[in-house]
């Protein structure tokens, strides 16, 4: 019922230091000519890059301490996306926290002792969700893992499998006897040519498809019944939350652009930013990001209290998706000529709001569920 | 607090007056008829008299001098019970924290007593017929003459302009000014002078609430200028960030009937539409959550606004955007009511088959009032663009 | 499939002639200060002005020249609608004409004979087919007619029945033994009390609800099978025709008194209609009423020319309704504060945009009919 | 006529091109490559020798000397067949129909047939760097020096610079003149001179597509100028005219890719969201039918604009609203065929699993070059607000 809706909003002043330094570390290692530079290089990020933020710690932001992480929890991680999305930050980190929250929630003890150090050091895990069908439900993976002795086979084709060709372990959406189930798989263990890379609309992402059959798969690494359901609702979440901080931190960076250009442009013998035809659209993008916004460190604050975030988290994506595609197809029209030539920013950001938008579910997607949540 | 909340709620549920025999106006501007205004002094008076009112002021004044987290709760818990608003909404909103911010012992010792007690109702005199939104273009005249102003002139959409004892005006005192803004001034004008006329205005709801006033040679003392000469429209906009949603100040107490998503997703169940019930139908469906939405983004602001290291940015934009977004989400969701209701959308308060009475409807045309007044919502964007997000002006 | 959907647009010089004349008509007869002294009438229309109308022979304009109409049919009606909207005319013209069309369309020849003369002579007739659940589907009427030997009782509540008052016969939409029909009530066969006025949104409606008890109806007054259901579809046909030409008319009456507000009205030293944030939604205000009338003339000119409709007309209906009920929407707030006063004409228009939206079906409904008639 | 419409769809069946290689370009304005570039103008050669371009223009210059219902039909006939479009736009559009309505003879004689023919590719010069959908503001300088104007400054958005013969130019040849709309005059300029340097511009799908086009000291012959000195700024507005929807005068023939809502309609039964197919969303279904009805609405405008009697109250409504009915339509339309492809609508053209090759984002990106070009959609918003409406300008 929405009435039990809350509005808790926690943000620690540790919290806050962190929101300050990534905010100041992605706009000087983030800017406009890195980003257009990366997007011709094959990894997509800069590596150097990545090692500072995981000398910082903060790949193992959201890994408990006893596992090599500093435990400050995914809320944290927030504060690292936002920042990330508002400067077109390339970086594993959004795939990598997606490995972690899927081998905690679902994982043993001997997996998380097994993979998370690893990530808190620097290498990279990524999670393999989704199929051909486009389809966002993650219990319905056509992947099969099927038992050979102790040990499984796994066959199937996944897609929109971000980072693969950089990390070294990927969790795997498969159905194990009509349930969904989990499996870790090592780069070691892939074939050759298992993965091809993508075509995606953010030209800042890279995303592979991932094809193989019958690859071996040890007991010991499955993650299965209810573990495997948790570790999904889990990657959700996580999926939910940073994407949305991320698209939050893009409309606050987009919206930078727009009115930059609105201040410097004239047209009629007026700055363009003094016609309402403009300015109040922009008005509605600064609303959308103080929604968006808003709907983000709330969910953020009920992970954080483990509390149930699922209506939250749909919200904030559903509020985000939107937002921010409505944002970045506003700067390119208000950018006038300019906005429709590859050098102008604005395509940069649009291109990443409908790969966030189309990743994890659209917002129609979620408020379908978030109807059944709240109205049922 | 989980035990003041439960005092609180069970005060409510013991003293909330009983239903009334006449359609209960929406807000202060609605007021139309004695019955409706004596019933909301009455409550006012009440609540004030229990504690609940003005918990954040200062008690020499007659406040309570309690941490806003008390006022909130008996803020939410009043909305939860939905009982009625507070009439005074001008004294409590505009006035009294206005008074308490920048006014003088005399006049804190004087006003803000009676502006939570209901005893003395408050009126605002800015907008003029021939000025609209465009606040500094007031004509209305004030010409000192000894003791005394002597006010000409006219305001127009003076909500409780009737029942009001005190009015804060904006009047002119220089018209030769170096600019518009600096021949303005400010007044606490009292309404019970010779040359004062109240005049009801009909809305488009068919009913009364607002009131045109005229001045005509009207003498006030002297003393009801606030501030200096001059500083009229510092005053002025002063005034309006306590209605334009900045926190602080003031008096609690709701200045409105609450009307969320969740009572259109409570008629969505009873309304029927297409021979089912609206709320089965997959569009009503995805609108209903879009609404939920978005007023839980709304009230997440608000909650976000208290955490300054997560509005450093631009500190104005949930507060100045306040206005923005509530008048025109409350539009558009009473506006999406009436669509829940099928053919019988067409019905009109006083159908004895209407749902809810019809009161969706005429809440739908209530909106108005608030995206017009105070400030048109074409009038509110500009505001954040040009004052939140640095644009020029026109 | 839509690649069928047609675009017929005939309009005749004799339409045209019709078109001009009663846009003077009611340009002359039907002013703002008219409409208001007739919301405080019980009529609600100037009979004088009514009878103007049939003298020349509006009121039977589609009837057939063997009934005593003068055969033009329904699209010339069209013509009249239309600037009666744009003027807030008031008249029993259009419930007149659905009494038409479902006397035409289901009638036996002795049924046009005896009702559709009078009419052409300025009787008023009206149709009684919604009830209280506010469907608008015209085929599940819980109303009853039952066989009482060679006649029929009638039992049930009929609701927004317009200009019941002044009509002297009725079709009335009821189910007899499971399958739809209509009854053709006369108004001296009403028992007293049996009429009810409603108060609905439109002021310059009168609507009245209709509640009978075992009326006794002769069966050569019903009208049922196949014929009942070509009545109600032929009264459907010309309800949404006729209220889509209102409402194109409404919305372009809207539009002028808009246009010269915001050439009227300065505020902030300028006219108000310079402001991009009004100029622009009149635009779309505009397009609208573009929209809305080419939908309105080629329904018309299928109907004229024999041809299926029905997409059309919910088309019609759809476009039509919208764009009036946001012309009025936005007539509030451009007016500013006197658009708040019941003296500002722009609430007439909302108040009959909001009923014509929810008379016959509004916007959600038609698309809903349509998909299934444009995509299964 | 059914015979001759039979007759135009036997041809084009038989003689429409083979599928190309490459990717197509949506419009002229898309054409980025030779092999785009020659494939569309031998397509057009061959439509315009079949007699099916041009079809209302007189005999003289080429064209056919038909009535216009005979090119509607051909018009018609290819966008059901989805043939190529012409690539010689500018010239069919908007310099040929200005060439025969204000062109000298001689004019007439030189340019019409290979505009048609193709032979003759056109492109426009009236927008500049610095000034956008203010045409007005033109600052490229044409000076008379005996036989010769000299070119200086530069123009923005080419489409086809690389390949036009001609430009239709707006330079300044008085910037002292009394108005600045005054001193502007208008060319039919060579491109094929020294001192004219093209620059290709890459668009946000990658590809490219305009150009910038330098004129430095660029010598063109006096008989360039069309009319008079002077005369620039209303032989333009004439140019537009033609583009802004105006009925009359244009060749015929596609101008770019036909994008209609049945073709959504198309994607949403193959394309899966939440694992079925699109169209069996109730959601879904509601806004196909939303954009069904607009298209329908828009197309039943084209109709109604053929009869006086129907458009009386404003002539212009219809055709200088056409851009911005229509631009603003694609722009939404391809935005909501991506929305049908559920997580697949993060792909783009080149995935090998894209639906239709990744053609519908690629068409959304490319829908802004309409939206924006030739006088942005606020822009279009402002004439039609001013021209039609009355209402005051900015």
């Amino acid at each position: 019922m929405p009435q039990t809706l809350k509005n808790t909003m926690t943000f620690s002043d540790e919290q806050s230091m962190l929101l300050d330094t990534a905010t100041g570390f992605f706009r000087d290692k983030s800017t406009s000519a890195d980003v257009r530079n990366l997007i011709d290089s094959a990894r997509g990020y800069d590596d150097a890059v990545w090692q500072e933020m995981v000398a910082l710690g903060w790949s193992g932001l959201a890994i408990p301490e006893d596992f090599g992480g500093s435990g400050l929890g995914l809320a944290a991680a927030v504060a690292i996306a936002e920042p990330m999305g508002r400067h077109l930050a390339a970086s594993p980190f959004l795939s990598t926290q997606l490995f972690v929250q899927g081998v905690l929630a679902g994982g043993s003890d001997e997996q998380k002792g097994q993979y998370l150090p690893a990530v808190a050091e620097g290498s990279v895990g990524t999670v393999a969700l989704f199929e051909e069908d486009g389809n966002w439900d993650l219990l319905s993976a056509q992947a099969q893992l099927k038992v050979a002795g102790d040990r499984f086979t796994l066959t199937g084709v996944k897609t929109f499998v971000t980072d693969a060709e950089v990390a070294t372990h990927y969790l795997v959406a498969a159905t194990l006897a009509g349930e969904p189930a989990l499996a870790i798989i090592a780069e070691s263990e892939l074939p050759a040519a298992a993965l091809s890379r993508e075509t995606v609309i953010d030209e800042t992402r890279r995303s592979y498809r991932l094809a193989i059959d019958a690859v071996d798969v040890a007991g010991t690494s499955v993650i299965r019944g209810d573990q495997a359901r948790k570790a999904l609702a889990a990657i959700r979440d996580a999926a939910l939350l940073l994407i949305s901080a991320e698209s939050a931190g893009g409309i606050a960076g987009v919206l930078e652009v727009i009115v930059e250009y609105l201040n410097t442009r004239s047209a009629f013998g007026r700055k363009i930013g003094s016609y309402q035809g403009l300015k109040h659209p922009t008005v509605d993008i600064l609303i959308g990001l103080e929604r968006a916004r808003s709907h983000v460190y709330h969910a953020a604050s009920l992970l954080d209290a483990g509390e149930d975030a699922e209506a939250a988290l749909r919200m904030a994506k559903a509020e985000a998706s939107s937002s921010y595609a409505f944002a970045g197809d506003r700067a390119i029209q208000f950018h006038g000529g300019f906005g429709f030539t590859y050098e102008c920013d604005a395509q940069l950001y649009l291109r990443r709001a409908l790969w966030s938008q189309y990743a994890f579910g659209d917002a129609a997607h979620h408020r379908k569920h978030l109807a059944a949540l709240l109205l049922d | 607090m989980d035990e003041f909340r439960a005092e609180v709620a069970a005060w409510l549920r013991e003293n909330r007056p009983p239903e009334p025999d006449f359609l209960m106006p929406e807000s202060f501007m609605e007021v139309g008829t004695d019955a409706q205004f004596n019933y909301l002094r009455d409550w006012q008076r009440r609540v004030f008299e229990a504690g609940y009112l003005g918990m954040t002021w200062p008690k020499e004044y007659g406040g309570g001098g309690q941490p806003q987290v008390m006022q909130d709760i008996v803020n939410i818990e009043m909305a939860r019970q939905n009982v009625p608003f507070m009439p005074n909404t001008i004294g409590l909103n505009w006035a009294g924290p206005l008074i308490l911010a920048i006014g003088t012992e005399a006049e804190k010792q004087k006003y803000i007593r009676g502006i939570l007690s209901a005893e003395d109702i408050w009126c605002q005199g800015f907008s003029e017929p021939d000025n609209g939104s465009d606040l500094a273009a007031a004509s209305t005249r004030a010409v000192r003459d000894g003791d005394e102003y002597v006010l000409n002139g006219s305001k127009i959409w003076t909500s409780l302009g009737t029942y009001a004892k005190y009015m804060i005006l904006l009047a002119r005192t220089n018209p030769d000014a170096a600019s518009r803004y600096a021949g303005l001034s400010y007044f606490l004008a009292p309404m019970d002078v010779a040359g004062v006329e109240v005049q009801p205005i009909r809305k488009i709801t068919g009913e009364y609430g607002f009131t045109q006033t005229f001045f005509r040679d009207a003498r006030v003392p002297v003393d009801c200028l606030m501030g200096k000469e001059g500083e009229g429209w510092k005053i002025a906009m002063q005034t309006l960030t306590f209605e334009r949603g900045a926190s602080g100040g003031q008096a609690g107490g709701l200045s409105m009937v609450a009307v969320s998503a969740a009572d259109v997703v409570e008629l969505a169940r009873s309304a029927m539409r297409d021979g089912r019930p609206a709320i089965e139908d997959p569009l009503i469906r995805d609108q209903l959550i879009g609404f939920l939405v978005e007023e839980q983004g709304d009230r997440l602001c608000g909650a976000r606004a208290r955490i300054p290291a997560l509005c450093s940015e631009r500190p104005g934009a949930i507060p100045m955007s306040g206005k923005l977004r509530g008048t025109e989400f409350r539009r558009r969701l009473c506006q999406f009511a009436i669509s829940l209701q099928g053919a019988n959308g067409a019905r009109w308060v006083g159908d004895a088959h209407a749902y809810a009475d019809g009161l969706w409807q005429r809440s739908y045309f209530n909106a108005f009032s608030a995206t017009i007044g105070g400030g048109t919502s074409q009038v509110q964007a500009n505001i954040v663009g040009e004052r939140v997000l640095g644009l020029p002006k026109d």
